[in-house]
C-alpha cells in the first residue's frame, strides 16, 4: 500500500480534517448530537486510518502504545478528579456547581471536562484495541 | 473532607486507583496500591455501618442534583453490611493475592491484574450502595467485564472457554434485566428505587410490573447462578486463578442476590402482595432443589475446586430459600448467609488454590496425605468445611438454625428434611476431603506448606468463620434488622 | 416504518421480534463468532424498546430552541448511549476470547471446543 | 426489513455475510433511531454498530476463520426457551402505554425538569449531553469505565506473544509454585 501515492497525499490532507471534525463533534455537543464518545471514536478511527494507509509500524511510531495506555487511564482519571475536585471545593462527588462562583459557568467546566475525560479514554481504548488485533499475528493452519 | 463523602469515596477510591496502576505499570506497585485501595473500602464501609446501625439511613445525592433526578446513593443497614462482606472479602484477599498472581498470571500483566481486582471490586460495591436501577446496571457490566478477563487470566486453556461461557450468559442476563428495567420506567416512569417503589402503586396495569420481575429475576438469577441458571460457574470457579475464585465466590454472587432481594422487596413488594404470587413457591421449589441436586453433584466431584463450586450453587439455594419463606426468621437468615457463606467460601477457595500450586492440582487423588504434608491448610480446608455442613460452633449453624425456625413458623415441614438431607450431603463431601488428605498415603514428597502470605489470609477468614459461629452480635445484629427493614417496606 | 403506529403496541412487537431472533442465535449456533453477533443484535433490539415510547409525534429531538415546545423524551437516549457503550465493550472483550480459543483450540464451534475442554479433564485423570 | 436482516443473520453461515449484515442492521437501526428524535443514540450507533463492532468484527475473523463449519440445525430447547421469552415481552407490553402518549408516565415524571429547567440550570441546550454529563454524570462515569475495563481487558488477554503449548505450561506448575 505504501507505493500508492496519491493515496499517501489524500490521506496526509484529510486526517487533519478528521481530527478538526472530532474537535468540532466534541466541543459542539453542547449544542447538536455529539460529545466526548462520538468525537473519542473519530480520533480513533483517524489513527486508524493513518495505520491502513501507511502501515501498523509507522502509526505505533507516531502515536506510540505507552502513550496509548496511558491516555486509557488518563481519561477515567480525568473524569474522577473533576468528581473529587467538585469534593474538595465543598460540594458533593461530581458537583460541577461549585466548580466555580457562577453555578451555570460552573456547570459548563464540568460537562466541559467530563465530556474531555470521556473523549481521552474513549480514543486511547478503540486505538488500543485495533492495535491489539491488528498486530496479532495469524495462527498458520493446522 | 469529612464523613459525609462515605458512600461515594468507597467506590471511587478503588474505580480511581486501577488506572493509577495502569499508569504505573508495575505489578508490586499495582498489588500495595490494590491492598490499600481495599482497606479504605473496608474502613469505608465500617464507618458506613457504624453510621446507620439503629434504623438511620444515609442518602447521598451525587452531582448534588436531587433525587429522581440525579443518581442517588442510599445505606442501609442491609447494604452495609454486605458493603462489609464485600471489601472485608476483598482486603484478605488482595493481599493473599500477591503469591497467588506471581505464580500463575504471567509478569507482564500482574498491573493489569490488580487494576481488573480493583475494577471488579469498585463494580460490586457500586452496584450495592445504589438507588438507582439502572446505574446497577452500568456498574454491575464494570463487575462482570472485569470478572470475564479475571477468570480468562487462569493458567489452563480451559480458563478461556469457561470465561466465555461466562461472559455469553452473563450478558444475556444483564440485558434481561436491562429489558426489566425498561418495563419499570415505562410504567412509573423513574430510575430511583426509592421514587420506583411509591409510584408503583399507582402502576393500573400489573401486567408490564410482572414482566418486569419475571426478567429480572432471571436475569439475576443467571448473575447469582441460581439453580438451574448456574451453568458458568462450576467450570469458572475451577479453572480460575486462586485469588480470583477466592475473591468471586465470595462476592460476586451475593451481590447480585442482594439486588434481587433489595429489588423484591423494596420496588415489587410495594406492588404486589408477595403471597399472591406463584414465585416464592417457585423459588422455594428451585431453593430446595439446588440444596439437594448440587450438594449430591459436590459428592460425586472428583476435583475439590469443583466440589466447592458446586457446593456454593447449594449454598446459594440456602439464601434464596431463606428469601422464599419470606418471613423474619427467613430473611435474617437469608442476609446472615450472605455473609457466613461469603467467608466460608473465600477462605476454602484461598486454602485450595494455595494447595493446588503446592501439589500441582486439586484433584482429590492429588491431595492424597495432604493432612500430613500441608497441616494447617487442610486443618482449615476442615474447619470451613465444618461451616458449611453447619455444625455448632461454626457461623453456617446460625444459618441453618434459622432457616429452621423460618420453616417450623412457615409450618413447612418437608423443608426441614430437605435442609437435614442437604447438610448430611454436605457432610458427605467434605468428609471425602478428610478422607484424601488424612486417611490417604501421600503422592508427593518434600512438599511444604505454602508460604505466610498465602496462609496468613487464609488463617484469617477461617477463624471468621469460627468467631461468627461463636459471637453473633454483628452478624445475627445486623440481619436482623435488616430483615424487619425489608418487611417494613412490603407492610 | 416503525413510526406509523399501524397499531398501539405495533413497535413493541417489532421490538420483540428482533430480540428473540437474536438471543436464538446466541443459544442455538455454535459458531462463538455467530454468538456474539446474536448477542450483539439481541442488545442492539432492546435500544427500541427504550427509545421507541420515548417518542413523542410532534415532538422534535431533544435540543432546547425558541421554535419548539415539544420534545422527544431525552433520558432513554441517555440510557441508551450507555447500553450501547457496554454493548461494544462486551463485544471487543468476547472477541478477544475468541481470539484466545482459537489460537489454544484450534477451533471456534463450540462443540469441538467443549470436547477438548473434557479431554483436558480426562487427561489430568491420567497424569494423577 | 430489519425483520428480514435479522432472519438472514439466522440462516446464514458464511461469517463474513453475517459481519456485513449485521453492519447494515446496524444502519438501518440508526436510520429509525433519527426518525424516533434520537439523533445523539443513532449517531453512537451508526459509529459503533456499523462502524467500529463491523472492524473488530472482521479482524476477528481473519484471525479465527470465517466459515461456520456446523450445519444448519434447528434446536428445539433454543426455540423453546425463545418462544417463552417472546411471550413474556408480548404479555408485558400488552400493559404499557401506547406509543406516543404524552400522558405515559415516562413524559409525566422525572423528565419534564429536565425539559423546562435543565438548559437554564446548565447553561447548555442538547438535553442528551446535559442529562448524561450532569444530571447522570456518575453513570457516564461508570461508562467510562466500562470502556476502560474493556481495554485493558483486551491487553490482558491478547498482548505479546501467544501463550506456550499447554503441556509445557503444565509442566511448569509444579515448579513455580
Amino acid at each position: 500500500m505504501r507505493d500508492f501515492f496519491v493515496l499517501r497525499v489524500v490521506a496526509k490532507m484529510l486526517i487533519p480534517f478528521m481530527l478538526i471534525f472530532a474537535l468540532y463533534v466534541q466541543f459542539h455537543g453542547d449544542f447538536g448530537p455529539g460529545g466526548g464518545f462520538q468525537a473519542g471514536v473519530i480520533v480513533a478511527a483517524a489513527v486508524i486510518f493513518y495505520a491502513l494507509i501507511f502501515g501498523l509500524p509507522a502509526a505505533r511510531l507516531l502515536v506510540p502504545d505507552a502513550l496509548v495506555e496511558s491516555m486509557m487511564a488518563l481519561g477515567v482519571l480525568i473524569y474522577g478528579g473533576t468528581g473529587i475536585a467538585g469534593m474538595l471545593l465543598g460540594g458533593n462527588f461530581l458537583d460541577y456547581f461549585v466548580l466555580s462562583a457562577n453555578p451555570v459557568t460552573g456547570q459548563h467546566v464540568g460537562i466541559f471536562l467530563v465530556e474531555a475525560g470521556v473523549l481521552v479514554t474513549v480514543s486511547g481504548v478503540m486505538l488500543k484495541i485495533f492495535y491489539v488485533f491488528a498486530g496479532r499475528a495469524k495462527l498458520p493452519p493446522g | 473532607m469529612s464523613a459525609e463523602h462515605l458512600p461515594v469515596l468507597l467506590v471511587v477510591v478503588p474505580l480511581l486507583a486501577a488506572p493509577l496502576i495502569v499508569l504505573f505499570r508495575s505489578g508490586r506497585a499495582g498489588w500495595l496500591l490494590a491492598v490499600l485501595a481495599s482497606m479504605v473500602s473496608l474502613a469505608c464501609a465500617i464507618g458506613l455501618f457504624v453510621q446507620v446501625r439503629g434504623g438511620t439511613v444515609i442518602s447521598y445525592a451525587i452531582g448534588n442534583w436531587a433525587p429522581p433526578w440525579g443518581i442517588e446513593y442510599r445505606v442501609d443497614v442491609l447494604n452495609a453490611f454486605v458493603l462489609i462482606l464485600v471489601s472485608g472479602v476483598a482486603t484478605i484477599v488482595s493481599v493473599y493475592a500477591r503469591t497467588s498472581v506471581i505464580s500463575e498470571v504471567p509478569s507482564d500483566r500482574h498491573y493489569l491484574f490488580y487494576a481488573m481486582f480493583l475494577l471488579c471490586l469498585s463494580g460490586l460495591l457500586g452496584m450495592t450502595v445504589t438507588d438507582d436501577v439502572f446505574n446497577i446496571f452500568v456498574f454491575l457490566e464494570i463487575s462482570s467485564l472485569s470478572g470475564y478477563v479475571l477468570i480468562a487470566l487462569g493458567r489452563e486453556r480451559r480458563a478461556l472457554h469457561a470465561a466465555f461461557q461466562y461472559l455469553i450468559l452473563g450478558t444475556i442476563g444483564a440485558t434481561f434485566y436491562i429489558i426489566g428495567v425498561g418495563f419499570l420506567y415505562l410504567v412509573t416512569g423513574t430510575l430511583n428505587i426509592v421514587d420506583m417503589a411509591g409510584r408503583i402503586q399507582a402502576v393500573a396495569d400489573h401486567r408490564p410490573v410482572l414482566a418486569a420481575l419475571a426478567f429480572m429475576t432471571v436475569g439475576l438469577s443467571l448473575k447469582a447462578a441460581l439453580f438451574p441458571l448456574h451453568a458458568w460457574l462450576p467450570s469458572a470457579y475451577s479453572t480460575a486463578p486462586g485469588a480470583v475464585a477466592a475473591f468471586m465466590a465470595g462476592t460476586a454472587t451475593k451481590v447480585s442476590l442482594y439486588v434481587f432481594i433489595r429489588l423484591l422487596f423494596g420496588v415489587f413488594g410495594a406492588r404486589l402482595v408477595l403471597q399472591d404470587l406463584p414465585l416464592l413457591e417457585a423459588l422455594s421449589l428451585l431453593s430446595i432443589a439446588a440444596m439437594l441436586v448440587a450438594s449430591l453433584v459436590a459428592v460425586m466431584e472428583k476435583d475439590l475446586k469443583r466440589l466447592l463450586a458446586y457446593s456454593s450453587v447449594a449454598q446459594i439455594g440456602y439464601i434464596t430459600l431463606g428469601v422464599s419463606l419470606a418471613n423474619q426468621d427467613g430473611l435474617t437468615a437469608a442476609v446472615v448467609h450472605l455473609f457466613n457463606h461469603g467467608i466460608a467460601k473465600a477462605a476454602l477457595f484461598m486454602l485450595v488454590g494455595g494447595a493446588a500450586l503446592r501439589l500441582g492440582g486439586c484433584r482429590l487423588e492429588v491431595l492424597a496425605g495432604m493432612g500430613q504434608r500441608m497441616p494447617l491448610s487442610a486443618f482449615c480446608i476442615v474447619i470451613a468445611g465444618l461451616s458449611l455442613i453447619g455444625v455448632p460452633g461454626t457461623a453456617g449453624f446460625i444459618t441453618k438454625w434459622h432457616l429452621v425456625l423460618a420453616a417450623a413458623e412457615a409450618g413447612q415441614w418437608l423443608t426441614i428434611v430437605a435442609i437435614g438431607a442437604s447438610s448430611l450431603l454436605a457432610a458427605a463431601y467434605v468428609w471425602r476431603f478428610v478422607e484424601a488428605a488424612y486417611f490417604t498415603a501421600p503422592r508427593h514428597h518434600g512438599v511444604q506448606e505454602v508460604s505466610v502470605g498465602m496462609l496468613a489470609p487464609a488463617v484469617i477468614m477461617t477463624v471468621a468463620c469460627v468467631y461468627f459461629g461463636l459471637d453473633t452480635s454483628f452478624t445475627l445484629g445486623a440481619a436482623r434488622e435488616a430483615a424487619e427493614l425489608l418487611l417494613g417496606a412490603v407492610k | 416504518m416503525v413510526i406509523m403506529p399501524l397499531s398501539d403496541h405495533y413497535t413493541y412487537w417489532i421490538t420483540i421480534l428482533l430480540m428473540v431472533a437474536g438471543l436464538y442465535v446466541v443459544i442455538a449456533r455454535s459458531n462463538l463468532i455467530k454468538k456474539l453477533v446474536g448477542l450483539a443484535i439481541f442488545q442492539t433490539s432492546v435500544y427500541l424498546l427504550y427509545i421507541a415510547p420515548g417518542k413523542l409525534i410532534g415532538g422534535t429531538a431533544p435540543i432546547a430552541s425558541a421554535q419548539f415546545s415539544v420534545y422527544s423524551n431525552p433520558l432513554p437516549h441517555v440510557l441508551i448511549l450507555t447500553a450501547i457503550v457496554v454493548g461494544i465493550a462486551t463485544l471487543a472483550l468476547g472477541l478477544a476470547l475468541v481470539v484466545r480459543i482459537k489460537e489454544s483450540f484450534n477451533s471456534i464451534e463450540e462443540d469441538e471446543v467443549l470436547v477438548a475442554v473434557h479431554g483436558d479433564a480426562m487427561s489430568e485423570d491420567g497424569d494423577a | 426489513m430489519m425483520a428480514l436482516l435479522v432472519l438472514s443473520v439466522v440462516v446464514q453461515r458464511n461469517l463474513f455475510v453475517v459481519v456485513v449484515l449485521s453492519g447494515i442492521y446496524s444502519f438501518l437501526m440508526a436510520t429509525v433511531l433519527v426518525a424516533l428524535d434520537a439523533v445523539d443514540v443513532a449517531m453512537t450507533e451508526a459509529a459503533v454498530g456499523a462502524g467500529i463492532s463491523t472492524v473488530l468484527l472482521l479482524s476477528a475473523i481473519h484471525l479465527a476463520g470465517a466459515e461456520e463449519s456446523r450445519p444448519l440445525r434447528y434446536r428445539l430447547p433454543a426455540l423453546l426457551v425463545s418462544v417463552g421469552v417472546a411471550a413474556a415481552l408480548v404479555y408485558g407490553s400488552l400493559g404499557l402505554p401506547r406509543f406516543s402518549d404524552p400522558a405515559a408516565p415516562i413524559h409525566t415524571h422525572v423528565v419534564p425538569r429536565y425539559i423546562q429547567d435543565g438548559p437554564r440550570e446548565t447553561g447548555v441546550p442538547n438535553m442528551v449531553t446535559f442529562v448524561l454529563a450532569s444530571y447522570r454524570g456518575y453513570d457516564t462515569f461508570g461508562e467510562t469505565t466500562v470502556v476502560f475495563t474493556a481495554g485493558i481487558g483486551v491487553i490482558a488477554l491478547l498482548r505479546g506473544r501467544r501463550k506456550k503449548k499447554q503441556s509445557e505450561a503444565n509442566a511448569e506448575i509444579r515448579h513455580d509454585a
